[in-house]
This record gives C-alpha cells, structure tokens and sequence, in this order.
C-alpha cells in the first residue's frame, strides 16, 4: 500500500501506547450491526499505479479528444491552448497540497494570488470588488440572484432568454426550492426581446448574458437604468472571459453584479469541470457578497500581508445567518486564471480576443457560404448561430462520425422547442485552423 | 526581499505570450468595441515563473510535512492522479461533445459512481453537485423534492442540528426555508438520545448529523437516530466530511442515512488546492433517489447517455444544481485514488487513521487535555484546560506550533469545546513522524506551563513569511483590490534607480 | 516575445546608463566583414507555444509510440513503468533550474540527493565508492576503461564480445584516438567465450557485461581471480539495471569498477537520451575516478552538510592532468533515479526484479513454441535471443507493418556478419502483457 | 528541522510502490541469484515527496531569481519545452525501434541539426555528443582524424590555448595525446596576436579558442588569428560556451572557425538540472565534416535513416561517441526554444544579454574594478582590487551575496584576473530585477569598504539552509556514501520516543 506509512510493527507498538488489544477495539462505538467484519464486498483490491494508469489509458481510448480533430463546440466552455507554464505552476506541492488560508503567517502563497485575481477581476468586469472565486459561472449567477434578492428584499427574478439554458436551469432550481421566482423572458434566435418593459417594481434583478447564448452582443446600458429606476439590479453574466479584451466591460454598461465563467483563462475543458467563477459588484454590495474575500493588511512588524476577510458574512461564523452555504472556492482553478491572465498581460489579452473574434467571422464566412446553412447573427465574439435546413442534432451526429466535431444543436440544451430544433451553434477561438476549418466545410456540404 | 503585486511588476511593452497576428477581417462587435485600457500589467514569462515559484514558497502544504488541521482530512495527493486527469482525451473533454464522443468519460463517472454507492451501501448517487456544502443543498433538496411530493413540505419546516455542526448545515437548511433547531450533546460528546426524541415530531423535516461528529466522535446511537428520526416521518442527513474514519469499514446506509455527501477531496484525497476545487457527490436512499438531480448518466446497454434538463428519467429530479455533469477531474483523480487502495486498502485507510489519531491521543493526554473520554475516531479533540492560568490561549498556542515547522491544528471548532484543538493526523503519516509532532507539542506544553512564556508565546510565529496578521483592520478597512495608490511605502520596484 | 523582459523603453535608458548610442556599438569588437546587418537569413521568426506545440505534435505523429502498440525491444534501454512522482519531482523549478552545486550552502537539495544517489550506487553494485553520475553507460564504460588504463599504467583493454556493441565501439573510438589497444574477444551466441585465457601481463582491463548483450547471465568470479592475478582489473557493465534486483552484484564477483546504465529507473526510453551512468568502484581506486564526488562534510555551525569534493581530479582545477575532460553529470536524470528508487526500496526492488524475469521467461516460452524459433538462452533476466529461420530485420519490418515493435535484429548493432543475421533480441519488463505477447505470437506465425 | 537521508528514514515492511504478483516461472538465472538483502531503505510515496520537495526547498534555482553565475548562462527554462519533450511519441521512444517507425524523431534531429548549421554558418554537425566536454572531445578527434587523414597526425602534437581557457580545453587536448601551450593575454584581456602568430608552426595540430572568450570580450582580432591558423596548416577548434551572447547576430563559420561545440544548457536554454544532463553538438567545417562521428542522420528522398557503425556515409567517421543518437531529450527542449525565438528573437537575445551585462558594468564600474576597458559582451568581469585593503576576499563577497538573496557569481575564474567575479544576468533578467541586483551589490562595497566589515563577510551566509562548509575536511576525510555508522549524533529519527 505505496501511500499508507504505516507498518504492522508500527501498528502494534502504537496499539500497545494506546493500550488497545486491536483496531478493532478503536470501532467499539460503532453498533455492532454496522461494523463490517471484512473489506466491503463486491470489489476489487488494490493495483499498482501502472495497472491504474492502463485503466484511465482505457476510458480515454472510448472518448474523441478535441486535440486529435476538428473541433468548434463553445456553448458556456471554450477550448483555448493554455501556456505550459500555467500547469507546471498550479502542480507545485505549495499550492496543491496547501488548504483555505485560515493560517495566513504560513499561506501568503494563496492569499496574495487570490487578491492578485480578485483586483482582475475587478479591471476585467469593470466593477469595484470581487470575491475570491466561486464554483463555476452557473452556481455563481444562482448566488447572484439570491445576492440581489437579499439587497432588494424582493423575489422576482426576470431571466433573460439569452442566458445559457444551463444557467437558467440553475437559476430555476434554486428558486424553486429556496423560495423566490424566476420569470423567463423569452429571447428568439435574433436575441432580441424587451426586458425593460418587462421590469417591474418587484423586480429585484434581471440576469442577461454578453454575448448572449446564441452568441449576440448587446449594448445593456438602458435596460441598467430601466432597473435601477425600478430599484432592480442588473446582473450580466459572461459565459466568454476572453470577450472581456474586446468588448465594453459590464461595469460600464451599468451593472451592479457581473458573474463570468473563467474556464478559458487557465482552464482546460475538462468535460465540464472544475472551472471557476468570476464574481464581482459594487462596493456598496461588498458585504452581501456570497463566497471567501482576500484583504490586504498588515503583520506584527508592520509588513504588508493578506488574509481572508469579512467573514462574518460566512457560514462557519454565522451558520444560519451567512450568506451563502458556499465554504469553497476554486481556488487552483482560480490561481490557473490568474497566471495565465498574468502571462497575458493587458497587450496579450487583447490581442487573443482579437484573434477570437477574427477566427469566428472567417468560420462563419465560410460557413455563410455553404448553400443551405444561413447565419443569424449580426453581432457575435467567438461564437454564433446557424440555421440549418434539417435538425442539427441529426447533423452534428452525422459530422461525429467523420471525427469531426462541429458545434452544439441548440436542442440538446433547449428540448422540445420546434423554433430551435434547426439551430447549430458553433465556436471558433485562437486554436482553430483553416486545416481544421475546411474539412468541416466540406462535410457539413456533404451531410446536409 | 518582498514579493510586489504583479500589478507593481508589470510594464507597458512586456508580454508573457506570443500569438500570431489576427488576420484581418469585418469587426461584427456592435459597435460595443473597449475603449480604454483595463489595466493588466505585463509582466515577461520569466518573471511570471520566478514571482509564482516565489510565491508558492510562502506556502506550507501536505507535500512539506504534517498538516493536522481537524476535519479538513489533509493527507497525502498522489501525483499519478493528477496524471491521468491531464490525459489526452479525458481532460481536453468538451462537456458538450456528442454522447457517442466521450463514451469513456461517461463509463469513468458511472465506475465512481458505483464505487460510491457500494462504499456507502446506498442505491443512488447524485454526482454533479461541486463541493461539500453544495453536496448538502443537494441533499436537503431532495430531501425539501420528497416532502413536497407527500404533501408534507409546508408542514414539515424544521430541520434538527447538534450544536457541534459545521457552519454549513445551518446555512444549507436555512437557505431552503427550513427552521435550525438545535439539539444538545450529552456528556459524551454525542447527541442526546433523549432530547432528539423529545424534538421529533410532525414539523421535523430532517435531521442533520454529521458523523464520525465534529468532536471526533462515532454516534454511537446511531441507529436508534435514524430509527427515531424514520418514526417521526423525517429524513437522516448525514454529512460525510469525516467519512475518512470509516470508509471500507462501516456503510452508511447500514446505519439508516438517507443521504450523505462526500467530500472527494477529503475522503478520496483530491488535491486541497488552496481551498477548491471540491467536489461533494451524495449518495441517496431509496426514498431520495427518485429526486436526485439532473444530470443522470444512464447506462443503456452497452452505452452511456446523459440524461439532461427534461429528459424522461425513472424518476422526478429535483432539478439543476450546476451547469454540465459535474467536477470531472475531481472524479478522474478520486477513481484512480480509490482503485489504487481497492476495497482492502480503503479499510486500511479508515484503520491506520483512526489508528494514528488515537496514537496522538494516547501520547498526549497526560500533558493536553482531550476534551472527552475514550477512543475518538480519525481526530483527536482537546480543549484549553490544560493552558488554564499560563496566559497562553489556544490561539497562541497553535501560533507556536508554526515556529516548530507544522501547520496549526484546527483551532475553535467544534464550537461546543472551550478553546478547542482538533487534530487530525490523517492515515499518510509516518509514526516517526507523528513521533517528531507529539515531541513538539509537548515540549510546547511544557513550556506554556512554566507560566513565564506567555510573552513568547504571543510574539509567534517568528520563523514565518509573515507574524500575526491583523484581522481586525483588514475587516474594519477592507482593501480587497490592489489600486495605484494602495502601494505600501518601500514597494516601488519600478521607480528603483540603478544606483 | 515571451522571454525577453527587456522593453524598448528600458533598452534606451540602459544605453544611456553605458553611454552607448546603440546595441550596435556593444559589438565593435566583432570584425565588420562578420557583424550581420540583419538577422540570420533562411530561418523563421519566432512563433508562440500554441504554434510550436503543434509542431511537436506533428513529428509525434510520424512516429510510433511504444505506449500504443505491442512492445518488446530492449537492447541497452528499457521500457518500464516510472511513477509519476518522479517526474513530477524533476519538474520543480529548484531542481530542474538549479546549476552545478558550486555553492554548497544554497545547493544542500542537489548535493544531499547526489550523495544519496552515491549511496544507491553502492548498495546496488556491491562496491565501496561511486561518483554522481556518467553521461551514460556507454561512456562510462569508456572512461572505466581509461581509469584502469590510469590504475595499471597498462594499454590493452579486452573487450568481451558479450558487451552491447555500441558500447564496444565507443571504447573502440577512444583507444583509436586517446591511444590505446582495445582487443575483442568474439563472443558466440551462447555468450560462450575464454577470457581468462586471453588476460595478459599487458591487460589493463577486461570488459564484461552481465547479463550479456545477448542476456546470458554469467559468474566472473574467476575471470576476476584471474585479472587480479595478472594485474588487470575486472569492469562489469550492466545495461539493465534492474537486474540487480534479482542477481548476485557485481561487486561480490570481484569486479573493480561497475558501470551501469540507469535509465530503467526513473528514467524514460526518450529515444536514447538523456540517461545516467552509474560508475562505482573499490575505495583504494576512489581518486582516480573521474566525474563529480559528493562529499558529507559540517558547516560553521558544525551541522551536517555536503559538497562538491575530491575536484583536485576535475579538470576546472587540475586541466590536463585531470582524470577525465567531463564536467557535467546527469543530474537531474540521478535525480529521477534516486526517486523512483526511493519509491521502490528493497522490498519494490526485488518485486519489480522478479517480475520482468517473469514476464521474459513468459514471453520465452511462449515465443519457444512458435515453429522454427529456437530460444539461444539458458539463462537470462528480462531479455534474451532467438534464432529465426530468416533474417531477422525482414522479419521486424514485417512485424512493425502489423504495429508490433516486436524486438532488435541483432544485425542492426552488429552488421555484415552472417552468423548473427536471423538473431532476434527480445526484452520484456513489467509493462508487458498478454495482450501484447499473444498478438506478437500471432504475427510472428504469420510472417515466418 | 534537519532533512534526514533516506537511509535514516527507512522501515522494513514500507513500500512506495504496488507491484502484483509475479506470475510463477521457471527460473532462469544460471544459479546467480543475489544472496542477502541489497540495503534500500523503505519508504512509502508521502515521505518520499515530503524528503524531496523539502530537499528542493533548499536549493536556489533560475526559478526564484537572478542567478548570475558567469560562463554558465543560467537563463529562463521555459516550461512549454518541458512539455513538448514528453509528448506520446516523442519522449517515449525506443532508440532501437524500426527507423520506419521513427520518421518524425529524425525528422525533428535534422530540423535542429539545420537550425544550428544556419545559425553558425557552417556545412556540418555532429549531433551526438552528450555535454560541452564531450562536444569538445568529438571536434578535436575530428581534427586529430583530419590530420592522420593528411598523414600529419604524428608530426602535429601541439594545441594552442589562452591561458584563459576553460579547464575542459587542455583536458581535452591532453587526452588526446597533444601538448598543450598556452597563449597569453595582452593587456585587453585577448590573445595576443603576435604571440600567437610565433607559436604557430609546424607543429601545431589546433587552437583552441572560447569565443566570446572567458573574460566576456570578443576576441576582436579572431578573423586574423584564423588566417594564420590555417595558413599554419592548423585547425581552429571555437569553444562555443559562450554563444550565447552572439547567437543570431555573428556566425562562427564567417570568422574562420572550423568546428565549435554549442552548449545547448546554456545558448538553447535546456534545463541546467543541477548540473546535467547537457548536450554538445559540434559544428564542423567542410574538411573537417567527413570526420563526424557515428551515427549519422542521413535524408534519402522523404525519408531519412541512421548510419549505425559500419553504415556507409559519404566520409570517413572518426568512430562513435556514445550510444545511440545523442540528447534527444535536449533536442526536442532547444528546437522547441529555437523555434520559439526564431531567427529575430534569437538575434534579440544576444542583444539582450550583451546590453544587460553592459548595463551591470556600467552601474558597477564605480564601485567595483572591472577587470578590462571598453563594452563587455554578455558578461562582465570584474577583479578584487576594489577589495584591496579592506579583508574581504572574493570568496566573502561572493557568499554575503546569499544573505541579500541572491546566488553568487562565478568566482575565481577566470584564473587570468585576480580574484575574478564574472557576473552573467543573461537576456531574461529585467531591468527593474537588474537594478535591484545592483544596488545589492553596491551596498555591500559600500559596507566591504567601511574596512570594518570583514567579521561580517566572513560570517556569512547567515541565511542560508547551511552556512559555510568545511570543503578541507570534505576532501581530507572522504565521506562519499552514507554507510549506519556514519549517522551524526542528532540525527536518529527512528529511536524518537514518543515521549
């Protein structure tokens, strides 16, 4: 047992300090109807690290990795290349192997990158503070709603039909069982729909995506005004970091709580997680934060130091009373984004979304191209939407088989709906190729 | 030498990154183009590396040496786990790729899947929740999604705690609506029998207990609990962080659980990361199941489908609690964590640390002063009696302990113990080494009862990157943002002349 | 670029600070017919790690991985299964980044692992003494040859017809030009050969290899006898070294210096490079040896310590009277070497030892069976020869059409000589399976 | 807290590895079986990361800050070629695998082969070589092999050297049977041309030249010193050490060289690893490329193949180095750097580096007595005479600097200058990390030449995991393997009571 130290000579001297006859005894508050006598049954013993990897090596055959083939699925995760640095970095003992800074003396280490990562945050979203990461971006709009219906004392929630379908389902869930409304403001494929007239008095927040889901970009400037005179708040969810190097920060369009998904800085896909959210608002909202917050103070010998703070707002000093049941954050997930970013830098971060968005629009010039397939959109960053003359559920099986793996039916997130059932959404970043660009061209010509 | 803020590191003209030129094409940005900078530093590779390595050594971590910080279950992360999680066609996985694209991926959750359930001798399991405390919400979900479907959930409002519970268990049921009713603990450091029984009744929703406890402690009523609690009409929520001190060797839902959550990081020793990533699975009853959320990952025949929002599932999920199927890589480095121990290695694990934690126990009791009596589980739990008079506070004391080359054990909590000190030694560690910490802490205890240390004790750490922070103004004061002009005087690198 | 600090705003104040007018002026000193005005012509720009990792996955592509495939080539480097521990271990910056422990007092990390490597070294080869490490077991071999040379003031080295063939060159190489005589004794394909008779009065040295090149396993205690006796001194090389695990060590057979290529231990196949020479030797020999010497000795404060020591060999200090030009060792490959055999201990040694025995005499038996195969092997540890009907390389070519990397035709090392021509050399380590053996079976019925 | 060494650690019965069963076979081992136990200690995997991670922590690296170590060139170690050098089918290659089955290995050889041809300007390169010294064994065989080719190999026995040189020169030439002569300096700390033009004669096999040489200047007079080389019928053998500060901006070939080895540690930037591996690679001139060793990597049509020993090539190969192919490891690492500078940044670099040493130069001159006039290339060279007086040797000065966090630079070499400190910063260093460094290194003159300071310099480091070592009773006592009674008192962790 290559990670147990323990040896049977140690066992027994250590029984014998302990002045037990055997483990055995150490179980007696367990009921006897409940201690197993052996090892659960049913399952295989322990292997060698060899034979594991050999096991994994095999899950892996049975999958299609996006490295080996034409690849354009976004839909809320991007695939982007991730300097090495970034890996070898998060990898360091120190930082994997260390827990929540509750000892800052000996985690400055943690706490002074996630104080790093939360002032990016602020200058990416364009907002005052930021927290030190949630789970994902989808659990951190959930915590925005319930932020803005602790703010407002209200329990509407208005949710754009905009928002990832995903999002909302989290959003639905939560209000569901914890007790508020969710009203979904139905976008059509163009992303257009009136949400200002939508807001009312009991409003206590509208959540809207930039770029929407189906890849829109939106100015959301008047509809900020149209809650704040409603005494709403606008919470813009970002489901693209890489859009924010290009486009107006939602801070500037007037938002009061910004939530992103940070997957594509210093993030691999993962199939789905971890990934790290991004969550950030307006100093006057500091303390109805959910979620760990770094602050900067000073030691004993009056050097700067960080250390987690305002806790008060947190479940293992409030309990009942905290704002969120969040105890967690992403912490390696957010320090991968935070030396990536680093690495980025303001001229880097730039000049990726600029490539982003230039591998997109010849995707979807050629795509445009193809007879049959029609662009719906005027405006987009890495992503966009397509209509197809057949189900593209039909069609992206169809490109799978050619090893080719060509964007998301939006029917596959949004079932049952006959207006979407022809929509394919398809993503280009800074790794797409004509080399991986072209074959696609061809076999959509091919199968449609 | 002090590590400045990238932000006082960077300078225009650096770039860490090379990408090629953007071919040029038609902006399609609707007019929404940035203006203005957003202020990023640019900082050149080498001195990303040289400022994080930096950094990390800041750090202490398992990889340094003993970490016995109670409840967090800080031991030993294999590296072959972070290996296959980084494997081409596991972690480059678009979670959105067609079914038939990541078969393998799907079989990978189900496997765990199956490992869990056995483990824990429970039907059902809900994969995607991302964390511990998210993995409670799922559990008080179903537990809200199964009341309702009786008829039962406006009635039925309260939700019954030991005092001795995590932070956690409070704020999840008071998020969903539900009354904390708190139920005292007997001499033993177990809950009362009595009074639980005296708080069951009509409006009890559930209760939630955590067990191994808080204190270190198996609830040894356990059965009865959830055979009271079942009367009563509730449901038995068991949290699972101290899951560690059993596992191969008691099943939960031998001891009537109706559900639990697991936390992977500490049971099943994916990494700690700084605090996160988790990922809290719960394993569900039969009268949860039907409510387990969406995703489900359906095996049909021989293949693998995800079952998602308003798919038809043989049940009534409780809907969604996270975009996706969940914390991947967090399962890939459980299984390969779970199949290097096999069933015969994870029984080891829960007896090597209940063994190592009861050694600690046993060597120290006659100079600290364990908070009760009898063999604990996986952690051994003191309180300040033993500091009583010295002017040394278990602050001071753990503070100490960083001067000796260890993590502080878990300070204050359980909430129920004066001053406590939980410490979990955790399966990973070496008896010498465990020797090499039970000397420090009691030549510390020796010391602290001189009565003349108090002074010294205050005063440390002495031997860290930094003395004892003040809390007090970061809270009064946050700063939780570098700008311009919070730069600390004598941190300027860029305005440094040569000479 | 990425690696370059320096901004354009920098470079003019520093010129400005050297009172120069351009970089230019810095390399007055280069003749003007060879300054070039611009740079380097007929080469590319530079590119960013997205662009040269793919790259690198194109010539990945054009090869065939050992890890997809049935494998069975051994041959003086061999795959086995290295933890991931160990690499991780080499990856972290304060071993991969650090230089040459000149300065002992911030290198304690690198000197104590060479002096724990030291000790390794003669724990595995029986011996009092080793060094921290060769270049490799090939030149090692050569430098154990140029060390006895030194020793016994003698010039003929015999060189053992079982000793791999490139090794044999090497030393070959170096007696052509460092001016000695390098004699072959003719080994058969039984490992059959006299060598006690061929040792003379004007012997420096016999080489030996065990297990033989041909994976004959041999006891040279009287052939050491014998060198002894005529003043020549016995140098065992083991190509394999886990063989070790399992076989009697050459220090117990009277060997003088023991040299070993390391790679099996923590140290992948990488296509022949980097390895790690293990030389080790007797203590009266200790300052004739060559390579860099790890030394405990105490600091100011009397605490254990270690150094660089014994440099009045190398050749920084004693120039051309130094025992050997070399200058660098492999560290970080000792480093993957010390690790993995930390992990491994006694009791891992010789589990891993006994289990590619087993796997080779599997593989063996089951080869044995096919018709016209004749096992040449009474004893072997993980490798060992057989007899083809055919010429062997038509029969690999054949092989590696079907996929299968099935063995070294001997001719490859050990050209235009008949009598080797349908020699298959076959290893199996650990790594192999029955679902690599039985498809090797197969094809090799097939195509004999 | 002391770091044991893993003889002190190890219990029987521990085992950081899970190895199954082996199968039951007939054995095989001609009754050679090893009798006895070898004596390796046992550890499990969590001691082992915690011993080496916390031996790491004792070392300084590139990774944590400037280390200025002249003539070693300890530049930035980019992490992506770390990557690349493990890919599948890269890393894990077979040397002896079907060369059909190899195409793309050989493919990425000749593609840094090309590189390193071009970029020196030279016909030829011998790729195997496995560091520096050995590079410079396999150019000066090529010469000894082009004089017997010539019949002149008995006749010319004399290599020519500054006296300057590194060590592996003469060391070199003197294994290979020639007499070594040195050459002096004239006063601008180059060889002098005169001198040199009167030891050319007849007997003379070579010149072996560092170019920049090891006082970090170019060897300005280097086109003449070849002419009369070769009109001397001599070779001219360049070691290459130092290529890095004129990498991109001068070929070797258009100076007259005839065959140079390139550390690729230092110009291409492969990791230093505390000391190795390395990779040399020799360029040679057209009459010396015949003489290159085996193997060579030849391309036939689209395909290329390995001339193994005996392989007919169109030369006559001086034999073969080492087994195998050489570095390849290296390569992929310098052929991914390579390709990641390109020809403009790779002229950038040397650039850099010669601005940067210039720059520490120019802000020392001062202070500090640099050892020569006029712009240094890629570093700097500095004697002890500002030392003079004030009882702080170059060794003090050196060793203070690892209480100011920084690693020393090259000490007493070159043998040429007086207590000689050669400070190489390399083009990765910013100017702000540059400014720093220096005004580290001026307030310690300003403190060495209070004349009062001594004690201190010679008390130092203080703050280093060791302070000074006691190098004589190293060397006096050798203790060069841990052997159970060799343990200092202290150090027995495995008899540590617990109490």
């Amino acid at each position: 047992m290559r990670y147990l130290p323990l040896t049977d000579a140690d066992r027994r001297e250590m029984l014998s300090v302990i002045g037990a006859k055997s483990v055995d005894e150490l179980f007696r508050d367990v009921p006897a109807s409940a201690r197993l006598a052996a090892k659960v049954g049913g399952l295989p013993d322990h292997q060698g690290e060899l034979e594991v990897e050999r096991a994994f090596q095999g899950f892996a055959a049975k999958n299609l990795s996006p490295a080996s083939t034409p690849f354009f699925i976004g839909a809320g995760a991007y695939r982007h290349h991730v300097p090495a640095t970034v890996d070898y970095m998060i990898q360091r003992g120190e930082f994997l192997t260390s827990y929540t800074p509750y000892q800052p003396e000996i985690t400055q280490g943690t706490l002074q990158y996630l104080f790093e990562f939360q002032t990016q945050v602020t200058l990416l979203t364009g907002m005052d503070v930021a927290n030190a990461s949630m789970y994902d971006g989808s659990t951190g709009t959930a915590e925005a709603v319930l932020m803005a219906n602790r703010i407002t004392r209200r329990h509407k929630a208005l949710i754009s039909g905009g928002l990832h379908p995903q999002y909302r389902s989290v959003i639905e869930t939560t209000a569901k069982w914890e007790g508020f409304t969710a009203a979904l403001s139905k976008t059509d494929a163009e992303g257009l729909e009136d949400l200002i007239a939508a807001v009312d008095r009991d409003t206590s927040c509208v959540v809207v995506q930039n770029p929407s889901f189906f890849g829109h970009i939106r100015d959301f400037t008047k509809l900020a005004a149209a809650c704040h005179a409603a005494g709403a708040l606008l919470i813009v969810v970002v489901t693209e970091v890489v859009s924010l190097g290009l486009l107006m920060p939602p801070g500037e369009m007037g938002a009061d709580i910004v939530v992103c998904e940070g997957q594509s800085i210093g993030n691999g896909l993962g199939f789905g997680g971890p990934y790290v959210g991004l969550f950030a608002t307006r100093d006057k909202y500091m303390r109805q934060m959910p979620g760990r917050l770094v602050g900067e103070t000073v030691d004993a010998d009056g050097k700067r130091g960080f250390v987690l703070t305002l806790s008060t707002r947190e479940q293992h000093i409030r309990r009942e009373k905290a704002t969120s049941n969040i105890c967690t954050n992403a912490g390696l997930c957010a320090l991968a984004f935070t030396v990536h970013l680093t690495l980025l830098g303001e001229a880097g971060f730039a000049r990726l979304a600029e490539l982003n968005h230039a591998k997109a629009s010849q995707l979807a010039d050629k795509l445009a191209a193809v007879p049959g397939v029609k662009l719906l959109n005027d405006s987009f960053f890495n992503e966009f939407t397509v209509k197809l003359p057949k189900p593209a559920a039909e069609v992206v099986e169809a490109l799978a088989a050619k090893r080719i793996l060509g964007g998301l039916p939006v029917s596959r997130l949004i079932p049952n709906d006959p207006s979407v059932e022809n929509l394919l959404l398809l993503a280009a970043t800074e790794t797409a190729t004509d080399a991986g660009m072209d074959p696609l061209v061809a076999a959509l010509k091919e199968v449609l | 030498i002090e590590e400045p803020l990238i932000f006082e590191m960077g300078q225009t003209g650096r770039c860490g990154v090379d990408l090629p030129e953007p071919p040029k094409v038609k902006e399609r940005l609707n007019g929404l183009r940035r203006k203005g900078t957003i202020g990023l530093p640019g900082l050149a590779e080498p001195q990303v590396v040289q400022h994080y390595t930096r950094l990390s050594q800041k750090n202490y971590a398992i990889d340094m040496g003993v970490y016995p910080l109670g409840s967090c279950t800080m031991k030993h992360n294999p590296r072959i786990n972070e290996k296959v999680a980084r494997l081409p066609g596991i972690g480059d996985l678009h979670p959105l790729q067609p079914v038939s694209t990541v078969q393998g991926a799907l079989e990978l959750i189900d496997s765990l899947a199956h490992w869990l359930k056995t483990l824990t001798g429970m039907p059902a399991v809900a994969m995607s929740p991302a964390a511990g405390a998210h993995g409670e919400m799922c559990g008080m979900m179903a537990i809200a999604a199964a009341l309702e479907a009786k008829g039962e959930r406006a009635k039925r409002k309260t939700v019954l705690a030991p005092e001795s519970a995590h932070g956690t268990n409070p704020a999840t049921a008071a998020a969903l609506g539900f009354v904390v009713k708190p139920i005292p603990a007997n001499d033993r450091g177990r809950v009362d029998l009595a009074a639980l029984k005296a708080a069951l009744g009509p409006d009890v929703a559930a209760i939630m207990l955590t067990n191994p406890n808080t204190c270190g402690l198996f609830e040894s009523d356990i059965v009865e609990i959830s055979k009271a609690v079942h009367e009563a009409g509730a449901y038995f929520y068991c949290d699972g962080a101290n899951f560690n001190a059993i596992v191969g060797r008691v099943r939960p839902g031998d001891l009537g659980i109706d559900c639990m959550h697991i936390n992977l990081h500490k049971t099943f020793s994916t990494p700690h990361g700084g605090g996160g990533p988790g990922a809290g699975p719960v394993v569900l009853s039969a009268p949860l199941a039907p409510y387990a959320p969406y995703p489900w990952i359906v095996k049909d025949g021989d293949t693998w489908r995800v079952a998602e929002d308003g798919a038809k599932v043989e049940g009534a999920p409780l809907g969604r609690l996270k975009a996706f199927h969940g914390q991947m890589g967090m399962f890939t480095r459980a299984l390969a964590y779970i199949m290097s121990h096999g069933a015969d290695g994870l029984k080891q694990v829960a007896e090597d640390a209940v063994l190592n934690a009861n050694y600690v126990m046993a060597a120290l009791k006659d100079v600290m002063s364990p908070a009760f009596e009898g063999p604990c589980m996986h952690e051994a739990l003191f309180d300040d009696s033993f500091l009583k008079d010295t002017g040394v506070s278990t602050l001071d004391f753990a503070k100490a302990m960083i001067d000796e080359g260890y993590h502080p054990m878990t300070m204050y909590f359980p909430l129920v113990v004066h001053g406590a000190m939980l410490i979990e030694p955790t399966e990973t560690v070496a008896k010498e080494d465990l020797d090499q910490f039970i000397g420090a802490l009691r030549s510390l205890t020796a010391k602290a009862k001189t009565g003349t240390a108090a002074e010294d004790f205050k005063a440390a750490p002495l031997y860290a990157p930094r003395r004892r922070l003040d809390e007090t103004l970061a809270a009064r004061k946050p700063v939780l943002r570098w700008k311009p002009s919070n730069n600390p005087p004598g941190i300027d690198p860029l305005k440094q002349a040569a000479e």
